[in-house]
């Protein structure tokens, strides 16, 4: 299978017939953009797990108070209120312009 | 009571822009200011030969004209957010793609209209042959409404933020590459000789395209804006 | 008139309520109580659909409100508490505008409401030189013109003098009679014939 | 509010994609390594030296899989906007969020390669009249504009759609800007003594090696935007039990 290979020698390959710069300038930056876009996130989720579990150790369970309990409503009927009270002060905003 | 009519919604809207733009006159002349300067730095900074400016005119006027559409735009829906206008137009029961596109021409008549005006004379400074005028102007009438439009959208999405920034600009002016290149190439197909009916047909289908989709566009950033 | 059902609301990770569920019947005023962040502007803006990040049923008239927003939005009168009145345009402008999105008023009927509201004088001048009750006045102006069978008032007394309050929990009132429906924030005591309140942010 | 469509948030919810790609990520990673490493060999040593271009047809075909699969970047986030616009799927919104730096990368990289290609063929590192390059510079402003307004937003929800519309308007806008360069390349002719004669090199050879290749770049594409998504979602849902759990098995 070797019979394939386009190129007789290491030097030859290197060479890229004159075009080394070129070849090996886009093979470099394949491979480090490969490396990285697989590297860092496998790096950030080391990070999150870390911290996440340094979370939990500090309190565990804490988020848990004091976020659902003020989420509680009530409906009232206010008892106090005068039946015709807003019809006096209609007399008095009249009167006042 | 009578009914409110969309119509009426449409017009009183765009009668509402109109004159506030009349009561801040700053707001438009300032753009306008920057178009004009714009275009004149090119000759000092390019070169004053008028074969040299003859070739780079239709392109430096409608550069000049995308930059003085983003500066103009950024104010677009700022008030109308800050004063709680824009709730007022999503809980309105008419079409907000009719009050969004009444906004649109609105300001397209304050701003877009007086640079499109002056820029003959531009032309003229910049040793544009008389034959590019026409074409010039056309270009410009159907293009500017597209570049108005697809910055409404931009506008629409960063109405709500503290810090702006340039992010209005790095979106819209890469949306604005396709109606630069017919305006400066109808232009310089007329001054070849040409008759550009070809492009100035292709930037009309994208300002039909625009006006059907850009409100849409807009109308749902705006909802998203105010969330 | 407006059923809310199981409305359910989170914020920052944070539940502002849960199961929240009332009614609003023609004729009725519902005061929305709280502390600051209890999310009573919160609700309201749910309810008009300026804000969908919760999850519940929100009804019209027995109906889906979702399936009738043109109908309701006809019928929805609201004012947040950024009022919606541009500063460069006099009231008289500024009512014009916002009467013809709702229903349509001519400029006496619109003169009309704003010497009732206590704007008398300051038909034309520009918004911006008028003070921070009057700027409010405007926007209470549109109670009186734009009909609406419901209100939704955002904290509309801030800013008012004593008699401003007594003019608005006036025409709260005659709204209510006249068989409209009012959700208000405030931290204000209202008194009002068959005031609810809903209080928002208690402990469980 | 969308009853009838509760079937579809649980198949996209965070937690079953993630469970999902656990099973696929070997899979993956193993095809990705197959397909790279004879892409890498095939495209290195056995590729014949084309008449024309000798060795540098080396580099077309690491230029056209990565080029070829950055222009799957648009479509793939209006697609993911739409769904988050229409179903509020946190899912596809974290999928769109990771699309977006991850296509700007595979466009600057389009960009560097095609102009190192440029620098033999052409004579020069950059030329207007290539259309394709052109409008991958576009393209490549287009991504970075949704990146910044993703970063301007501060709340998720408020950024997530707004994004969402944004890759929409912006995938409409990629096919007319592409359309308008064409255009305007064809005519901008060559003037110069420079030949534009480029054409790809037309050995069946190169073909099957760049399939290869554009097949193993989709897998990377795949790979590497699984994992991201995969850590949006761990972040996103650090309050939920199952990521406590697997934080503490991972420890």
């Amino acid at each position: 299978m070797f019979d394939g290979i386009q190129f007789n020698s290491l030097g030859e390959f290197l060479a890229m017939g004159g075009y080394a710069f070129n070849v090996w300038s886009v093979y470099a930056l394949f491979a480090i953009f490969l490396v990285a876009n697989l590297a860092l996130p496998l790096r950030k989720r080391r990070r999150i797990l870390r911290e996440q579990r340094r979370r939990l150790a500090a309190g565990a369970g804490r988020e848990e108070d004091g976020a659902a309990d003020r989420a509680g409503w009530e409906v009232s009927r206010q008892p106090g209120a005068r039946a015709a009270g807003w019809e006096k002060r209609n007399d008095e905003a009249a009167s006042a312009q | 009571m009578s009914q409110a009519s969309a119509a009426a919604a449409f017009i009183a809207t765009l009668r509402r822009d109109l004159l506030i733009s009349l009561k801040r006159r700053n707001d438009i002349l300032n753009p306008f200011m920057f178009f004009i300067i714009v275009v004149s730095l090119f000759p000092i900074g390019v070169s004053p030969d008028s074969a040299m400016l003859r070739q780079i005119a239709a392109g430096v006027i409608w550069i000049a004209v995308l930059l003085a559409s983003m500066l103009s735009m950024d104010g677009l829906y700022r008030s109308d957010y800050e004063d709680g206008t824009l709730e007022q137009l999503l809980l309105s029961s008419m079409p907000l793609y009719l009050l969004v596109f009444a906004k649109n021409i609105a300001h397209w008549l304050v701003s877009g209209l007086p640079v499109i005006l002056v820029s003959p004379l531009l032309a003229y400074m910049l040793a544009l042959p008389a034959e590019g005028y026409l074409t010039l102007v056309a270009s410009l009438l159907l293009g500017t409404p597209v570049v108005g439009m697809l910055g409404s959208i931009a506008v629409a999405l960063t109405v709500g933020l503290g810090s702006r920034g340039l992010i209005l600009a790095v979106i819209t002016v890469p949306m604005s590459v396709p109606v630069l290149i017919f305006g400066t190439l109808a232009v310089q197909n007329a001054l070849a000789g040409g008759l550009p009916l070809g492009y100035l047909a292709l930037l009309g289908a994208m300002l039909a395209l625009t006006i059907c989709l850009a409100p849409v566009a807009t109308a749902a950033a705006l909802r998203i804006s105010v969330n | 008139m407006l059923e809310v059902r199981a409305l359910n609301c989170e914020r920052n990770d944070r539940l502002l309520f849960r199961d929240l569920s009332f009614t609003l019947e023609a004729g009725q005023v519902l005061q929305v109580k709280g502390g600051n962040g209890s999310g009573k502007t919160t609700l309201l803006r749910i309810i008009c659909g300026l804000n969908d990040s919760y999850r519940g049923e929100l009804f019209w008239h027995g109906a889906p409100l979702g399936e009738q927003r043109d109908a309701f939005y006809a019928g929805l009168l609201y004012i947040g508490h950024r009022v919606a009145v541009n500063r460069v345009l006099s009231p008289l402008e500024n009512l014009r505008w916002s009467s013809r999105l709702h229903h349509p008023a001519d400029d006496g009927r619109i003169r009309g409401a704003l010497g009732q509201i206590g704007l008398a004088g300051y038909e034309d001048s520009p918004c911006y030189s008028l003070s921070a009750g009057q700027y409010q006045r405007v926007s209470l102006a549109r109670l009186l013109l734009h009909g609406g069978d419901l209100w939704v008032l955002d904290e509309p007394f801030t800013t008012l003098d004593t008699r401003g309050v007594a003019l608005l929990e006036n025409l709260v009132g005659r709204h209510a009679e006249s068989g409209g429906a009012v959700l208000i924030t405030t931290h204000h005591k209202l008194t009002l014939p068959g005031l609810r309140a809903l209080t928002l942010g208690v402990a469980r | 509010m969308a009853g009838g469509w509760q079937w579809f948030h649980r198949l996209g919810s965070p937690k079953w994609f993630y469970e999902k790609t656990t099973r696929w990520l070997p899979w993956l990673w193993g095809a990705m390594a197959l397909f790279l490493t004879v892409g890498l060999v095939w495209a290195l040593l056995f590729l014949p030296e084309d008449y024309q271009q000798g060795h540098t047809s080396r580099i077309l075909v690491v230029h056209v899989a990565v080029a070829g699969a950055s222009l799957s970047f648009f479509p793939l986030m209006a697609v993911a906007g739409t769904v988050t616009l229409v179903w509020r799927m946190k899912l596809a919104d974290m999928v769109a969020r990771n699309a977006a730096p991850l296509g700007a990368w595979f466009s600057f990289l389009t960009l560097a390669t095609g102009s190192i290609w440029g620098s033999v063929s052409w004579g020069t590192w950059w030329e207007w009249t290539d259309s394709r390059l052109v409008s991958m510079l576009f393209q490549f402003f287009l991504l970075l504009g949704v990146i910044s307004l993703r970063a301007a937003i501060e709340n998720t929800e408020t950024a997530a759609r707004a994004c969402a519309l944004l890759s929409i308007v912006g995938c409409i806008n990629v096919v007319v800007i592409k359309y308008s360069v064409d255009w305007w390349n064809t005519l901008h002719q060559p003037s110069s003594p420079i030949s534009m004669e480029v054409g790809s090199p037309n050995g069946p050879e190169f073909w099957v090696a760049t399939v290869v290749m554009i097949v193993a770049v989709y897998l990377f594409l795949a790979v590497s935007l699984i994992l991201a998504t995969r850590n949006e979602i761990l972040q996103r849902e650090s309050g939920a039990q199952w990521v406590r759990e697997l934080a503490l098995e991972a420890g």
